[in-house]
């Protein structure tokens, strides 16, 4: 057991899984000798060989497309994605190929990969260092989409990524590789250090995949967040005052249908985060299943706090990010309704 | 400077449309057996003229001339002609089958055959090969039974990929056969990263990738070429010039100045553009770049150049774009008679007993049928049913699968 | 006035565009000399030259990249993607290019191409050649997103798409480009000229974009339907006796909510239908916006008729498709709960 | 056969690594004035020799040699001097604005001023660039105002950019610099496009894409070589090869055996390599690209031969990947040195006045800055207003983002 950063505890996920599994290999952009942008990978180069973890030539849809390959071959590749505003080159390599690879050949071949992607705001970087894309995985049948929202999850999600036979889109919050951040920009940042969930345990476990839980109970109205947004929903909840009951999704597909729609039968109000933009984000999707699933125990509409409709800005990234004076407002909205 | 003139755009045209006289004056084809053949670990920059050259073994008079010639015995000949045939007679009852609604799609590999039969014999157990719709062959060459094929283009209850594919879209792993895909190129890439797993894992496999020659204009062919470049895995990369992307000849994917096998070039990966018409350079070619891989001096990529003599598919008319005798007019010939003749000229063959072998395969063929008709077809007796639909979306079904197939009532 | 099918609205709507303005160029994968393998572009090379109708290389992402630069120089271009399951290569181009130029360059660049891409199932065309997208492209800010129904909307709706300065995706049911389709595939098929939609006025005019209309007046249920799924619609109102009132939407985004509000107000029911798969599919958002505007109004969950998460299969195809009876239990669901 | 060995995969390192000596003797370097300067309208396969070579003008001893000699007069070479030297000034400054919290990123393009700065000079009015984020020089060397580059960076009140996009990726249409893209290599085939549409046009203006030797992996790259092949677009495929790549050196690339020079040859495309640091070279090889495409010649791919001499971006430490001594022992010395010597030589120029103009630029900069301060910082003073952040999705604003924008309160 040992305090680590959300980073330190995606490269000790990597080392574990490298360790116990000869058929895991790791690559991406700058992944090698640097050990990667936001050093996810570093150590690993000199510890594995440049056989297991190497540098890739810029090329998106290579980098997924030798990974489609190799997991056919039977290993089991860990792709980095940069950011994951950058995946989308490599798209047809996860819709067309890696998502449908099993289904049609009958089971003959499979591509049991990861792809890891930092992904969300709040660094000021841009419409293209700053994109949450899940929606456009999680459309896609075939494919798991996990997003963790701090180290001990993130450490267990990526090595049951990593052992599961299916493709799985990993997403990072880059935002919170160092620290959880609550959304108030001008506060100090908190190190992991000080946050109970930076407590990772040593060595293999794992957190299955399609599991909801909930970070902090309630009777008010059911907060449905992942990601970074987990962090922002505590704080609205605290200083709103609403008894939320916030659920960290963790897993986007498979959904924990039962946790959501347990949690929203108790509370009778649901409100839905992300960073990502509204329309059709991941939001919908869920907005959908809380009123199919609880219709008859739903006391107010749903109501979704996101991203605008707009490209991520650079030098409005306070008026863009859904924060906790957004996040307080909806709430206090809900129960008004 | 004086005033420029205007600009205006190049648009590539084929040299003849239909109703005109078939037009191959712009190839170049050498003579059989004056292409060289260097050593296996000659760099790439010292083989660039024979991206620029055609290999060819089999002359005029269907004899086997100059350093490419394989030197196969009769038996290995009658069993690429007996391989090609009966690719092309498959071919033949399938597109029959398409035709009278027993399935929705075909697609034939006419006029290609020595590509795809040839190159298999190449391949050892094992070995990996990431085809395209047009390379039933692979199968076919290795004795892959036709009534699996043919379930499979009738998604019937035998089916192996349990009526989920469009009808040629095989898979079959036993016979290195890797599962195609409906998109265009997508497997180049995957074929180096398979050959990269294979290096990785310090194992003796080498993959072979295949396109079309409108198809490397894609993306992924580039790609393939850039990692296959970077970390050279035994990988074969067949690029199969048959002229024609559907509609559009191979001018529009840039062939007009410059050979897809100089495409290698760029990339310091060696390449060699041999006759795909030719059986005997084909399994020369094909050997010389697979011993390469085997023995780690990484990619060779091969330009085969045929001709699509059928429709591009059986929803194509090709008399729409391009004359109706060309296929006739292809300098390069038609593969099984080269074949044949050669045989007869070594006299190991005769007309009487193609004849006899010409029935004997239609018969193989029509039996073939009867017994995969059996098992339904498309649209008339068993076929795999709506819950298999739900089924290897992933290993296991997850719960929003669960609820549909229950709300479907399978 | 004349009847026409589809294919002809379309190829007419093309020739009236290029005729009018000398920046309208029209390019794809077999659309020049042979007229494009649905037969949109026949005779327009010919007519026009090759300059401004031509082949080009098998290059999604080729495409949509020339013509992202053409609309920056000042040119229309109108880009056919030849089946919309092969768009993903393009992805990139679409999403990161396209659809952002306008709002990166602060209007000094702007993108207005528009991408025809045919879609949706029904042909026996397995899993890449039936897929529906559009959700992919509904949760991309800058991109308007239109698919017409009828003859009568292609022509009109594709003049307002090339004549519209932002990127326009256009979607084509290829199920329906020859005549109307209701789910029923055993039954004989109807030309578009016995449709009062095949019904196409002759030279220039728009539909425009943003703007739902009603096919059907009802007061049962609201129906949200698009494309190829009106008729399946229709076809289930008539069948089941439900007296539905149905909404073809022709453009998600902008979305026509005042006509989807006003409708569902009435109502206080709402089935949404597309051949997508459900998951993240935009009747997910169209689901998360009703309830939204119309919670008070709901008398029961609103339902969604979609195609399964799976991929298209081939022998399954009417297994998967969402025909009339699927449709029909569920108008009698909504009736019912 | 005998058993095969096992495989492996080969993967390319750099030569030295941080702690080593720097060592740049794989690299063959001609004489200056030593390559031939073909007509302009060689075909591509007869100047293949020139996508191996290196063009050069400026030898060691500060003078202009060869058949690549633009015969620039002192003042054109004045220009070229002052450009780069204002470019490396602003450079300074912003590296040290990001510093001190003014902005969040920025990137230099430090050595490699020469390419950008000379480039420019061969195009005429409405001429278009593609740049990528290391052009800056593209608009200082034709006198664009650096306070509005300025504020662009700083994302305030006066960005014409309206705070939307990262530091860097500016957009200045009227000085025919098309949006910097945040992703690598889409403009590549957008700057094909734009050639296509003015070849269409029957106008005379050309268009330059820009790229660096590791983005050159990515598709859009090939789509780029693919139809500038085949539809001949006035177009000028620029490819800065500056060694890295963040932390991946140009082997991890492609370029371990082969030029990215050399690319073009697969596409028939004629291709040029050139001392990047070498002002002359690049002007003389810059206007015999654009004069080709001028006259409807066709596409030039010219590699740049060059080295990143500072950090990727304000985010970047090169020491962790390469040693810190690197950048002095790059073989083809400093663009603003070579330049200044030159004109020494040439009589036309001082030490004395070279430090006089140091320091002119040093104050037009600081000037230029402090102007651009009064609209404010990132985090300071005056800036765009939220309200701005949704302008410009849409030419005019759709329903839903009026309603977000109140929901916003804005
Ligand atoms: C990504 C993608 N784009 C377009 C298509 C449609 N398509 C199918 S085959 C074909 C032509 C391919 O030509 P070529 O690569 O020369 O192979 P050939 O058919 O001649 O064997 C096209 C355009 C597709 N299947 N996938
Ligand atoms: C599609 C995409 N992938 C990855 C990145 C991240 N990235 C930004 S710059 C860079 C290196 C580019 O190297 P090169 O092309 O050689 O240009 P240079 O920085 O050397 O000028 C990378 C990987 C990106 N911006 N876009
Ligand atoms: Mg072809
Ligand atoms: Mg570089």
């Amino acid at each position: 057991m040992a305090r680590r950063t959300m980073v330190e505890a995606i490269r000790d996920a990597l080392d574990v899984a490298m360790e116990r599994d000869a058929r895991v290999v790791v690559f991406g952009e700058d992944v090698g000798y640097f050990g990667g942008v936001f050093r996810c990978t570093d150590g690993l180069q000199r510890k594995y060989g440049t056989s297991r973890c190497f540098d890739t030539p810029i090329s998106e849809s290579g980098i997924i497309g030798v990974a489609v390959g190799m997991g056919a071959y039977g290993l089991r590749p860990v792709a980095e994605i940069q950011f994951a505003d950058y995946m989308y080159p490599a798209y047809d390599q996860i819709v067309s190929e890696a998502a449908r690879l099993r289904y049609r050949s009958a089971g003959e071949f499979t591509a049991p990969l990861v792809v890891r992607m930092p992904c969300g705001g709040g660094i000021f970087g841009g419409q293209t260092h700053s994109q949450s894309p899940e929606a456009l995985f999680t459309h896609v049948c075939g494919l798991k989409t996990v997003i963790p929202s701090n180290p001990h999850d993130a450490k267990g999600l990526l090595i049951a990524a990593i052992e599961d036979d299916d493709p799985v889109i990993f997403l990072e919050p880059k935002r919170i590789y160092n620290g959880p951040f609550n959304g108030h920009h001008d506060q100090p940042v908190v190190p992991w250090s000080r946050h109970p969930l930076g407590e990772v345990p040593d060595g293999h476990y794992t957190v299955p995949l399609g599991e909801a839980v909930i970070r902090r109970e309630g009777d008010a109205v059911t907060v449905l967040a992942y990601g970074t947004m987990v962090h922002v929903a505590e704080a609205a909840a605290e200083e709103s005052g609403v008894d939320a009951e916030i659920l960290d999704l963790r897993t986007l597909v498979p959904l924990d249908v039962e946790t959501i729609g347990r949690s929203v039968r108790k509370t009778g109000r649901c409100v839905i985060l992300h960073e990502a933009t509204r329309t059709s984000g991941f939001g919908a999707e869920l907005s959908a299943q809380v009123q199919e699933r609880c219709f008859h125990h739903l006391e107010a509409p749903i109501l979704r706090v996101t991203g605008w409709d707009t490209p991520y800005p650079h030098a409005q990234e306070w008026d863009y990010f859904p924060g906790p004076a957004r996040v307080g407002r909806a709430l206090r909205a809900v129960l008004e309704s | 400077m004086t005033k420029p003139t205007p600009l205006s755009l190049h648009v590539p045209e084929p040299p003849v449309r239909p109703g005109d006289k078939p037009d191959f004056s712009r190839m170049t084809i050498p003579q059989a057996g004056r292409t060289r053949r260097p050593p296996l670990d000659t760099p790439a920059h010292d083989i660039h003229d024979l991206a620029y050259s055609v290999i060819r073994v089999l002359n005029r008079q269907g004899e086997a001339v100059g350093p490419w010639d394989p030197g196969l015995d009769a038996q290995a000949l009658l069993h690429g002609l007996r391989a090609m045939m009966r690719t092309r007679a498959y071919d033949a009852r399938m597109l029959m089958a398409q035709r009278q609604g027993k399935t929705s799609f075909y697609m034939q590999c006419s006029g290609e055959e020595a590509i795809a039969c040839g190159f298999q014999m190449a391949l050892g157990r094992g070995d990996m090969n990431f085809p395209t719709y047009r390379q039933q062959g692979l199968l076919i060459a290795q004795d892959w039974p036709l009534t699996d094929m043919m379930c499979q283009v009738l998604s019937n209850a035998q089916d192996r990929l349990r009526g989920r594919q469009l009808p040629v879209l095989y898979s079959a792993r036993e016979a290195g056969f890797f599962s195609i895909s409906g998109n265009l190129a997508t497997q180049y890439i995957q074929a180096v990263g398979w050959a990269m797993a294979s290096a990785i894992s310090g194992d003796t496999r080498v993959a072979a990738a295949w396109i079309g020659e409108g198809s490397t204009a894609e993306s992924d062919f580039h790609a393939a070429l850039v990692f296959a470049s970077v970390y050279r895995p035994p990988v074969i990369l067949n690029v199969v010039n048959n002229q024609w992307a559907i509609s559009a000849y191979q001018g529009i994917a840039g062939g007009e100045n410059v050979t897809f096998a100089a495409r290698a070039h760029g990339y310091g990966i060696p390449s060699l553009r041999a006759d795909g018409n030719d059986y005997l350079a084909v399994r020369a070619v094909a050997a010389w770049a697979v011993e390469r891989a085997r023995r780690n001096l990484g990619p060779t990529l091969i330009e085969w150049v045929t001709y699509r003599a059928g429709p591009h598919s059986s929803s194509d008319d090709p008399s729409r774009y391009r004359p109706k005798e060309e296929s006739d007019a292809w300098p390069l010939g038609d593969p099984v008679m080269r074949l044949k003749n050669h045989l007869i000229v070594l006299g190991a063959w005769s007309e009487e007993r193609h004849r006899q072998l010409t029935a004997e395969i239609e018969e193989e063929v029509l039996t073939a049928m009867r017994e995969a008709e059996r098992h339904g077809t498309l649209h008339e007796g068993p076929k795999p049913g709506p819950a298999e639909m739900f089924e290897g979306v992933y290993k296991e079904m997850p719960r929003h699968l669960r609820e549909q197939r229950t709300e479907l009532g399978v």
